[in-house]
C-alpha cells in the first residue's frame, strides 16, 4: 500500500558508507532526548532571573544592553590576528583594479598553455 | 499527436521563446498597470519552468511523454529545419541528462526570483526595464544551458553578459554597484571574445559548429590544444574559479538580491559549459588514452582543475571570513561552494586511467565524485541563492547590509531567521540538509583519490560554518538595537520567493537518494557517455 | 605567405587590446582594448573564410554559378559579434559615464570599493 | 551637447534624407545583398545622429522622446520572435520559413538572381530587425549625448 514511497525512504549508498536523514533524525531525536535526560541531573540550586544570572565582569560596571552586542568585525579576531601573513597577500590580491583582474586571467593562461600545450 | 506530445517536441525552442516573448512585451503590458506587469511576469517565468519539467521528465525518462523526438535520453531540436530531428547545418539544441539537470536548475532560480521581486522592488523606479532584462537574462541563461551549438553558445553568453551587467548596475544611485557592473561587463565580455576564438579556431579546422560534430571530428592538433586551454579559461574566468574570482563577490554582492539569484544561475551555466567542453567535445582524447604518451591529458587536466579548486576553496573562505559586508560575505561564500564543484569533477577527471584490460575508465572512487559534484551544483544554486534571499530581505528591512551595524533582527523578523538557518545548515554541509549528501559524496570520493584535498575540503567547509555563524550571530542574534527596533517583518511575496527554495532544499535534504539515482546519475552518466551526445546529430 | 599576413593582425590585435586592459589605467582606454581584441576576433574569422582568388558571396545578376565565392558563414557569424559588440560597448560606455558621475575620475586605480 | 554653426544644419537637412533612403534600401535588399536589418538600421541611425549633432541633444530630445523610441523598440522586438512563433503555428516548426513557396508576398523561389519578392519570412524579420536597431541605436545615442550634457552643465 505504501510502496510509493519507497524510491523516498531508499538509503544513499556511498562507496564506502552510507547517508540517510530519517535514520539520522531518529538517532538525532534518541540523542537529544539521553541529553535532555542528563540535563535533568543539573544543579537544582540554578535558578533563572535570579543574582545568579547576573554576568560578572570581574567587578567592572555592566554596559547597557545595546553595547553588549559583539560586532561583526570583532569575531574571530584572534584567527585573523594569526592568519595575518596570508591576508595580507589576500587583501593585496582583492586590489578592485579591473587590469589585474585580467591579469591574473592571462596568467592562468599562460599556465594552462604551458602545462597542456607543451607537456 | 496529441497537445502534450506536441508541446514536448517543441519545449527546447519554446523554452527560450517564451522568456524573450516575455521579455519583449513586458514594457508594453508595463504601460497598462504595474500589479499586471508583474502577474504576467510571474506567468511567463512559471510558464517556462513548467516546459522545462515537462522537457526534463521527457528526457530522464527517454520520452515518456513524447517518444518521436527522443533517442537515448537525448532530445534534439533543429531551428527552421523541414521536421524537428533533421539532421541541417542548422542552429540545433540538443538536450541530454546533463542539460536537463542544469535546466531544472535554471527552472527553479528566476521563479523565486520574480515572486520575490514583487515585494522587494516595489518602489524602485524603472521596473519595467528591470523585467524585461530579467527574462532576457532567463532566456540567456537557458540557451547556454540547452544549445548545442557553439556559436549559439557565444551569442546566449554575451546576451546574459549584457542583461547581467545592467541588472548588476540597476541601482544606478549607488556607486559600487555601477564600479561591480563595469568590471563585470569587461572580464565577461574578455571571457566571452576568447571563447568566440576558440570557437573561430574549430570552425578553421572542422567547418562546422555544432558540438557534436566537432567533438565528432576532433584530432587533437595544436590548434585544438589552443582552443582547449583557452575555452577552459575563459569559462573558468566566467565561472568565478580562482585567482579569477574577484569580479564575482563584488557582483553578486552590489546587484540587487533578486538579481543575484539569477546570475547564480548563469555562473552555473558557465560551469555547465566548462564541464560539457571538455567531457563531451574534447571527449575522444579524455577517453582514449592508448595512443597518447605517459603524461596524459586526462591526468594534467584534473591535476590542474583540482589545484585551481583548491585554492578556489581557500581563498573563497578565508576572505569569507573577513568580510563585513553581508551580500560581499556570502558572494565569497559561493565562490569556495564553485570550488567545491570543481575538486570533484577534476579529482574525477583525473582518475580516468586504463584497467588491466585495456579499456579507459573512470574508478570508481571518480564516478562517485562526478556524481557528487554534479549534485553539488544543483545544492549550491539553492543554498547560496536562498542566502542572498535572506541577505536581500535583511537590506529591505533594515536598509543596511554592514555585520559592524546590524544586530538583534531574529526578534521582529522570525520567519527570515528561520530561511537563513536553513541556507546556514544546507551551505555548510551539515545534516539532515542537502549540502550534507554532496559534500559527503565529495569527501568521501576524494578521499579515495588523495586525502589531503578531502582534509583540505572538510577543514574550509568547517571555516564556512564559522563565517555564517558569525553572520548569524551578528545579525540576528544579540540585543535589541535602538535603530532597528522599528524593523519589521518583510512582505508575504518575499517570504513566499525563499519558501519556494528552502521547501526544495528541505525536500533534497530528505530524500537525497531520489535524487541521485532519478537526476544526478543520468547526468553524470551523460557526461561519460560522450558517443551518445556525438551521435545525437 | 601574403594570405598569412591577416593572423599576424589578429595576433598583434589581441595582445595590443590585452596589454590595453591589463596597463592602461584610463576607463575609455580599456574599453578601447575591448574593442581592439574584439576586432581581432572579428578579423580572424573573415580572415577564416576567404578563399584564394574568390569573390565575395553576392548572388547579382552578372554573376554566373561557378565563380568561386568566400565562405558566407563566417561573415554570418562575424556580423553577430559585431552587433554584440555594439550592444557591450554602449553598455560599457553609459557606465562610464555614471561612474565619473560617481567618482568624478576616469582613473581604474581610484575605481574600488572601500571597506568601511 | 549644444547645436553647430548654420552651414552644418544645411548641410546635414540635405544629406539626411539621401542617408535615410540609404539606409532604407539596405533594410529592404537585406536578402539579397551584404547588409540586412542591423546594417541598414545602423545606418540610418547614423542620419538620425547627424541631426543630433548638428542640432545639439537638447532640441533633439524636445523633438523625439526616449520613451517612444523603446516603445518602438519592443515593437521590431516583438515582431521578430513573433515570425519565428508564427513559423511554429504555420510551419510546426520554430523559426520555419513559412511563406515560401505559399503563393503571398516575398514567396518565390529562384526566378532570376535578384528578384526581390523571394525568401519567405526573412525581409520581414530584416523589417523588424531594421525597426529594432534604429530605435535601439538612436536612443542610446540620443541618451548618452544628453547624459554628458548635463554632466557638463553639473560641473559648471
Amino acid at each position: 500500500m505504501l510502496e510509493f514511497l519507497d524510491p523516498f525512504l531508499k538509503t544513499l549508498q556511498t562507496d564506502s558508507g552510507f547517508w540517510n536523514p530519517i535514520l539520522w533524525g531518529f538517532a538525532f531525536v534518541i540523542i537529544f532526548l539521553i541529553a535532555y535526560i542528563i540535563r535533568g541531573f543539573g544543579k537544582q540550586a540554578y535558578k533563572e532571573k535570579t543574582e545568579q544570572t547576573k554576568a560578572f565582569l570581574s567587578g567592572n560596571p555592566e554596559y547597557e544592553k545595546e553595547q553588549m552586542h559583539i560586532k561583526g568585525s570583532n569575531l574571530y579576531w584572534g584567527f585573523m590576528e594569526i592568519m595575518k601573513f596570508a591576508y595580507d597577500k589576500f587583501n593585496k590580491m582583492h586590489n578592485g583594479n579591473t587590469g589585474d583582474y585580467v591579469l591574473w586571467f592571462v596568467i592562468i593562461l599562460g599556465i594552462f598553455f604551458i602545462v597542456l600545450g607543451v607537456l | 499527436m496529441d497537445f502534450l506530445a506536441t508541446l514536448v517536441n517543441h519545449s527546447p525552442a519554446l523554452i527560450i521563446a517564451v522568456p524573450l516573448l516575455g521579455a519583449f512585451l513586458t514594457p508594453l503590458i508595463g504601460k497598462i498597470n504595474g500589479k499586471v506587469r508583474n502577474v504576467f511576469v510571474i506567468l511567463v517565468v512559471a510558464c517556462t519552468s513548467f516546459l522545462i519539467a515537462l522537457l526534463a521528465y521527457n528526457v530522464f525518462t527517454n520520452g515518456a511523454l513524447s517518444a518521436d523526438a527522443v533517442t537515448n535520453n537525448i532530445q534534439t531540436y533543429v531551428f527552421g529545419a523541414k521536421d524537428i530531428g533533421t539532421p541541417a547545418v542548422r542552429i540545433a539544441f540538443e538536450v541530454d541528462a546533463m542539460n536537463a539537470f542544469m535546466a531544472l536548475i535554471a527552472a527553479i532560480l528566476p521563479l523565486a526570483a520574480v515572486v520575490y521581486s514583487w515585494a522587494f522592488m516595489k518602489d524602485e523606479t524603472g521596473q519595467d526595464k528591470y523585467y524585461t532584462l530579467i527574462l532576457l537574462m532567463t532566456a540567456g541563461m537557458l540557451g547556454m544551458m540547452l544549445t548545442g551549438d557553439m556559436f549559439n553558445f557565444f551569442v546566449f553568453l554575451e546576451i546574459t553578459s549584457i542583461a547581467t551587467a545592467a541588472l548588476i548596475a540597476f541601482r544606478i544611485d549607488q556607486k559600487y554597484s555601477v564600479q561591480a557592473a563595469f568590471k563585470y561587463i569587461v572580464i565577461s565580455s574578455i571571457g566571452a571574445l576568447f571563447v568566440l576564438f576558440a570557437v573561430a579556431l574549430f570552425y578553421g579546422q572542422y567547418n562546422a559548429l555544432n558540438m557534436a560534430v566537432i567533438g565528432d571530428s576532433i584530432k587533437y592538433t595544436m590548434l585544438d590544444k589552443i582552443a582547449l586551454v583557452l575555452l577552459i579559461a575563459s569559462l573558468a574566468l566566467k565561472t568565478g574559479i580562482a585567482p579569477m574570482h574577484m569580479w564575482l563577490p563584488e557582483a553578486y554582492g552590489r546587484a540587487p538580491s533578486s538579481v543575484t539569484v539569477v546570475i547564480i544561475g548563469t555562473t552555473l551555466g558557465s560551469l555547465y559549459a566548462m564541464f560539457r567542453m571538455i567531457f563531451t567535445v574534447y571527449g575522444k582524447h579524455i577517453w582514449d588514452l592508448g595512443k597518447t604518451m605517459a603524461l596524459q591529458l586526462p591526468q594534467l587536466l584534473g591535476i590542474l582543475l583540482v589545484a585551481l579548486a583548491i585554492l578556489t576553496i581557500i581563498l573563497g573562505v578565508f576572505m569569507a571570513l573577513k568580510q563585513s559586508d553581508l551580500k560581499k560575505m556570502i558572494g565569497f561564500a559561493a565562490v569556495a561552494e564553485i570550488g567545491y564543484m570543481l575538486l570533484a569533477v577534476g579529482s574525477a577527471i583525473a582518475t580516468i586511467s586504463l584497467n588491466e584490460s585495456g579499456v579507459t575508465v573512470m574508478t570508481s572512487a571518480g564516478q562517485m565524485a562526478l556524481k557528487g559534484g554534479i549534485f553539488h551544483v544543483l545544492n549550491d544554486a539553492l543554498d547560496v541563492g536562498l542566502l542572498f534571499l535572506v541577505a536581500g530581505a535583511v537590506y529591505f528591512a533594515a536598509k543596511e547590509t554592514s555585520l559592524n551595524k546590524l544586530g538583534g533582527l531574529a526578534r521582529n523578523m522570525k520567519y527570515t531567521t528561520v530561511f537563513f538557518l536553513i541556507g546556514l545548515f544546507a551551505v555548510s554541509g551539515l545534516p539532515p540538509l542537502n549540502g550534507f549528501a554532496s559534500k559527503l559524496m565529495i569527501y568521501e570520493s576524494t578521499y579515495a583519490i588523495n586525502p589531503i584535498l578531502s582534509i583540505a575540503a572538510i577543514l574550509c567547509s568547517i571555516l564556512l560554518l564559522a563565517t555564517f555563524v558569525k553572520v548569524f550571530h551578528s545579525v540576528f542574534l544579540g540585543p535589541k538595537i535602538p535603530k532597528f527596533s522599528n524593523v519589521k517583518e518583510v512582505p508575504k511575496s518575499m517570504l513566499i520567493g525563499m519558501a519556494i527554495i528552502a521547501v526544495i532544499i528541505i525536500f533534497i535534504g530528505l530524500f537525497p537518494n531520489l535524487i541521485v539515482e532519478n537526476i544526478v546519475k543520468p547526468a553524470s552518466e551523460a557526461l561519460m557517455n560522450y558517443g551518445l551526445y556525438l551521435g545525437g546529430i | 605567405m601574403i594570405y598569412n599576413i591577416p593572423y599576424f593582425a589578429v595576433a598583434a590585435l589581441i595582445l595590443i587590446g590585452l596589454y590595453a586592459v591589463v596597463f592602461k589605467r584610463n576607463l575609455i582606454k580599456i574599453v578601447i582594448g575591448i574593442t581592439l581584441i574584439e576586432s581581432g576576433v572579428n578579423l580572424f574569422l573573415i580572415t577564416l573564410g576567404f578563399r584564394e582568388n574568390s569573390v565575395a558571396p553576392i548572388h547579382t545578376a552578372g554573376t554566373t554559378e561557378k565563380t568561386l565565392m568566400s565562405l558566407p558563414v563566417p561573415q554570418a557569424l562575424t556580423l553577430t559579434s559585431i552587433v554584440i559588440g555594439v550592444a557591450v560597448l554602449a553598455l560599457m560606455l553609459s557606465l562610464v559615464i555614471h561612474i565619473y558621475r560617481h567618482y568624478g575620475t576616469l582613473d581604474v586605480r581610484k575605481i574600488k570599493e572601500v571597506d568601511e | 551637447m549644444s547645436e553647430m554653426s548654420k552651414i552644418v544644419k544645411t548641410i546635414s537637412n540635405i544629406a539626411f534624407p539621401l542617408v535615410l533612403i540609404f539606409g532604407l534600401y539596405v533594410i529592404a535588399h537585406g536578402h539579397l545583398t551584404p547588409g540586412g536589418g542591423f546594417q541598414g538600421g545602423a545606418v540610418v541611425a547614423s542620419a538620425c545622429a547627424m541631426i543630433l549633432v548638428a542640432y545639439g541633444s537638447v532640441w533633439t530630445m524636445k523633438k523625439i522622446k526616449e520613451k517612444h523610441l523603446s516603445l518602438f523598440e519592443s515593437v521590431g522586438a516583438i515582431g521578430f520572435i513573433g515570425l519565428a512563433f508564427l513559423g511554429l503555428l504555420f510551419g510546426l516548426v520554430f523559426f520555419k520559413n513559412f511563406l515560401l513557396g505559399e503563393g503571398l508576398i516575398f514567396s518565390e523561389i529562384g526566378q532570376g538572381l535578384s528578384n526581390i519578392n523571394t525568401a519567405g519570412v526573412l525581409p520581414l524579420m530584416n523589417f523588424a530587425v531594421g525597426l529594432k536597431v534604429i530605435a535601439g541605436l538612436f536612443a542610446i545615442i540620443l541618451v548618452m549625448a544628453y547624459a554628458t550634457n548635463k554632466l557638463k552643465g553639473g560641473e559648471n
